[in-house]
């Protein structure tokens, strides 16, 4: 996007100190228990690991009941949560981690803050990676076996990675 | 085949308004003494204008509304988690990561700060539906309102805590049950991003953020994190849900990602469905607005499109603010349709959605959607939606 | 002796607010789904601005407020004989007198003339109180607000009914129990005068004269009638009692009538009464207007008056506008008086009281008066106004 | 005052006809109904009559409970309604119709328009006539043999008449 040129609002800047000195130092555990988040390159994923087995049993118990038993669009079945379960071809229906989703770190990050959606924050790091391990297991996009942790979560390849570009408009006449 | 826009059925599961019950009241007014003066006024009960709301969102009744100011219980919503009730003198917001000192600010802090107010719209990324004839403006693009917002420039608060060279994107997440978080590019903090605590004079409402909010002008409403408690300073975006499996759309056979702005747009809100007109002068008025600047233009076009006209713009013209037109018209009775377009001052000029979907391809997604909007005008003055498909 | 200003008892008999109750909440936002969009949004339980209502007037919360648009429940109210319900589909607006064709107008017909939209405060002529240091800007000079009004020209209507030469004054007339009548010279309905419609985008609020009133930029509240639903123009004016036996004052040994234009003025409302200021950088906070056009610059002084410095005037600044500025003062913890005065765009520079007494005398009326405000900041902090008495 | 010069808010200019045609000729019965306004040259007064003893029966009847048995400010009482009665002389305390009141035409304009306060409106012409005399012999105005109409009413001279100035003051430094 293009800042706006020089048209800023206008603050008081004639005197404006260097600092003004309001807020105090947020200490490190502060910080740490809101720090939540996890970046594609792994940074913010806690220790703990989850496997596919474990992660399909909680998802039954936790995530069935709105997101459908197998997490797959059913014709005619109009459930609570999204689709989370298709395959990973780019032209198909519904969008799914398989085919939408282009980072496997977001799954992550999206399900510890938000899910489920009636008791957010509920789920432990085990539990997160688990279910993670499962819905990509379901995606088809790893195997079975494979047990996730903040060293391997990262390194997964997305299938619809390679769909998403940057918007590169600036404005003007053109249509794009 | 027909590319078919997407109605989110979450969108469109609305809640049916309820039926306003008018007083009794006396044929002369001038003979009863009225009730006094209040601590709080109410709406005459005559005038009952509501949101639309579904499970998630609510719409601006934007075809009741004659200027620009959108009255704060009539904001469009869009949640994700429902709306947080927070306690002011808890809340806190967090500044960390690429800072020189991480800091702790109070609400009462924050408002400590030099303060700016600024007028502009916030609107939903996803604010397009069409399908039938019988839409109103409310209907189709009610996800978008106005306000005057007060709080403290962000570069205020980041040259409090000091940013490091290497900050080129900053997070910024609320405090709602779906700890909402967006990432965006540093560059917007050090233009005109505020973080905002006042809403038309008043605190700001809770279903806009209270107690506070970042205000990214101009850029998507799901970025403007709303119950806001902290932002992270990175190299890097995060990628998050919100800006990877939503807000994006297919642009012939790649996903468009990070689209902020929202594109030059206008509507014809009066008259729209289900309005009447009279034969004689008709004065044609709408909104138009841009998320990259100021609108320069709008043209009304009286014969489904083969000319245009200026209409008149109302005063004064703010940047990426809803800016009113009005555009007078004589209109003898004739079966026509009646559209609006805007050209914002980059140049661009409002695209039909056949344009958009020759550039973008036909699956278009319905994020930053904002193709011009007709009328039809029937030979007795009933208007209606023209629903427009991609072929 | 001290000439008392007057504090009509009318004015002076305030309604206790009551008590807000507080609603018991999580500790964590994060954790509980709040609820969901809604026809109508409500303020946050924690903020709770209210006018202060007495049995003929109530008063907006200006030292609540963070801009210039009142929030339309907020707008002060002054009546004569009580708000009266009106039918919007009987509502009628007659214009006779000195034209060619006596109309009688509805107001779907209004509503289809050319519309403007004009942001202007309205402010009641008797806005001014003293007494003691435990006043609020509310309590001195409340019966000041803004919005942003919608309607036609008065022109419009004019030219529409066509106006004798003859005629040099109107009589505009309410349907409320007073049926209030003021006249006005006809060159304010050449200039800028409205008969407005809506106020703040929606339809106008009852206590503010739905489903019409008159709206004349800068003059008096009491001319801005409400309720509107008779216009008569004439020769000369009508001497009613609203221009005779009220809102007139004694200037030295004469009683001076017809003051339309409100007259610059400007007060502080962060910090004061009973707000609480910290050491260090403290935004100073107000707002300034004129009823003859434009803020042209605001000072403050933070040494009881014997230095002042420019304060920032947020835009856009608008002609007969409230327009917010805003100063940082670097506070060392001494105590001082904190004050502002306006200079509008005719080069008036809003006086002090004993200004005003040496102008007009000591009987001054409680009506057009527009002194400087002063606040009293303490050593530890505290604000008190600083009532003032003529000697 | 001074209108703002070429300062006017945008209306549509550029295709405004003569005349829009909206609204509808008003009929005289209409007019007359809503015009019950008076002008100090007597304009608007009705036919009919009133007298001073008549009025003070009626004061009595309709008036005193608001205003006092006699019109009169009476130290540590507080009436709903403002006092009416005093002297004439410029100086005296409270304003009432005999020191601030410009015209007598206001009194009947107003009293009939707005009074009493809980029945406005419920006056006839002559009921209104006759409370004006008496509250202008009252405030020492008028004798009390005087029948008023629609002749004799604006003739009046008001004492405080001469007191009234139109404000002159058109913006700009001065302090006035
Ligand atoms: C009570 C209903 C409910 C339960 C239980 C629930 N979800 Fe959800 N889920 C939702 C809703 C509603 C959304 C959409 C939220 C939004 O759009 O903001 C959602 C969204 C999601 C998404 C994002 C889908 C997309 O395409 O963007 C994922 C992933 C998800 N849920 C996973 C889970 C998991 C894992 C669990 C169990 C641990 C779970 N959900 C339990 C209702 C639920
Ligand atoms: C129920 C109370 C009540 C009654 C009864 C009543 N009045 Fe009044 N009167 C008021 C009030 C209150 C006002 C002030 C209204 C305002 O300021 O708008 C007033 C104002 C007036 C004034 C204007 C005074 C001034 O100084 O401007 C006059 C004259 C008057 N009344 C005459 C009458 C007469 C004559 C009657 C009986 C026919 C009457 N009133 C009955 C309450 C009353
Ligand atoms: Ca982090
Ligand atoms: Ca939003
Ligand atoms: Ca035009
Ligand atoms: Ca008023
Ligand atoms: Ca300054
Ligand atoms: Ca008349
Ligand atoms: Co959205
Ligand atoms: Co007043």
């Amino acid at each position: 996007f293009i800042p706006s040129q020089g048209k800023k609002p206008l603050t008081d800047s004639l005197k404006r100190p260097a600092k003004f000195g309001f807020g105090r130092p947020a200490t490190l555990q502060e910080i740490a228990a809101w720090d939540i988040d996890v970046r594609p390159d792994g940074k913010g994923l806690p220790a703990g690991q989850g496997d596919v087995k474990k992660g399909k049993l909680l998802y039954a118990q936790k995530c069935a009941i709105c997101h459908g038993v197998d997490g797959t669009e059913k014709p005619g079945v109009k459930l609570p949560g999204n689709a989370l379960v298709g395959d990973t071809l780019a032209t198909s229906k519904p969008k799914t981690i398989g085919n939408y989703w282009p980072y496997a770190t977001t799954l992550f990050d999206y399900m510890r803050r938000a899910m489920p959606y009636n008791l957010p924050g509920s789920l432990s790091n085990n539990e997160v990676y688990s279910i993670t391990a499962y819905l990509l297991n379901a995606n088809k996009i790893i195997k079975a076996d494979v047990v996730l942790d903040a060293k391997n979560l990262p390194k997964i390849v997305m299938p619809a990675k390679k769909l998403f570009i940057m918007d590169d408009r600036k404005g003007g006449p053109e249509i794009k | 085949a027909a590319a078919v826009l997407p109605v989110q059925s979450l969108f469109a599961d609305e809640v049916p308004a309820e039926t306003p019950v008018l007083p009794e009241i006396a044929d002369d007014p001038t003979k009863i003494v009225g009730p006094g003066p209040s601590p709080l006024g109410k709406r005459s009960p005559f005038e009952q204008p509501v949101r639309k709301p579904s499970d998630i969102s609510s719409r601006t009744p934007l075809q009741d509304l004659h200027s620009t100011i959108t009255p704060a219980d009539l904001h469009f919503e869009r949640h994700h988690a429902g709306i947080p009730t927070i306690d002011p003198a808890k809340h806190e917001l967090l500044i960390h990561g690429l800072v020189d000192n991480p800091i702790k600010f109070t609400l009462a802090d924050i408002k400590r700060f030099p303060a700016v107010t600024r007028t502009c719209f916030i609107e939903c990324a996803g604010n397009f539906r069409t399908g039938k004839a019988e839409m109103t403006p409310q209907d189709i693009l009610g996800l978008t309102s106005q306000s005057e917002w007060t709080g403290v420039m962000l570069s205020t608060l980041f040259n409090e805590v000091g940013v490091s060279d290497k900050a080129k994107w900053f997070l910024a997440e609320g405090s709602d049950a779906a700890i909402m978080t967006r990432t965006i590019p540093i560059a917007k903090a050090w233009d005109d991003a505020m973080i905002v605590y006042a809403q038309n004079g008043e605190a700001i409402r809770p279903e806009q953020g209270y107690p506070i909010r970042l205000l990214l002008p101009g850029f998507e409403g799901n970025m403007n994190i709303k119950w806001l408690r902290r932002i992270e300073l990175s190299e890097e975006p995060y990628m998050t849900r919100e800006e990877t499996s939503k807000y994006t759309y297919p642009v012939k056979d790649k996903i468009r990602m990070f689209s902020f702005e929202l594109d030059a747009r206008s509507i014809i809100t009066y008259p729209s469905y289900p309005q009447k007109v009279n034969k004689g002068w008709v004065e044609i008025r709408g909104i138009a607005w841009s998320g990259r600047g100021k609108v320069e233009k709008v043209e009304v076009s009286t014969d489904a499109g083969k000319t245009w006209q200026l209409a008149n713009l109302q005063e004064p013209v703010l940047s990426k603010a809803h800016t009113y037109f009005r555009y007078l018209w004589d209109w003898k009775g004739e079966a026509t349709e009646i559209l609006s377009r805007v050209t914002d001052e980059t140049g661009y000029l409002q695209p039909t959605l056949a344009q958009l979907a020759e550039a973008r391809g036909v699956n278009l997604g319905g994020y930053h959607m904002n193709p011009i909007t007709a009328w039809q005008i029937k030979n007795d003055g009933t208007v209606l939606f023209k629903p427009e498909t991609i072929k």
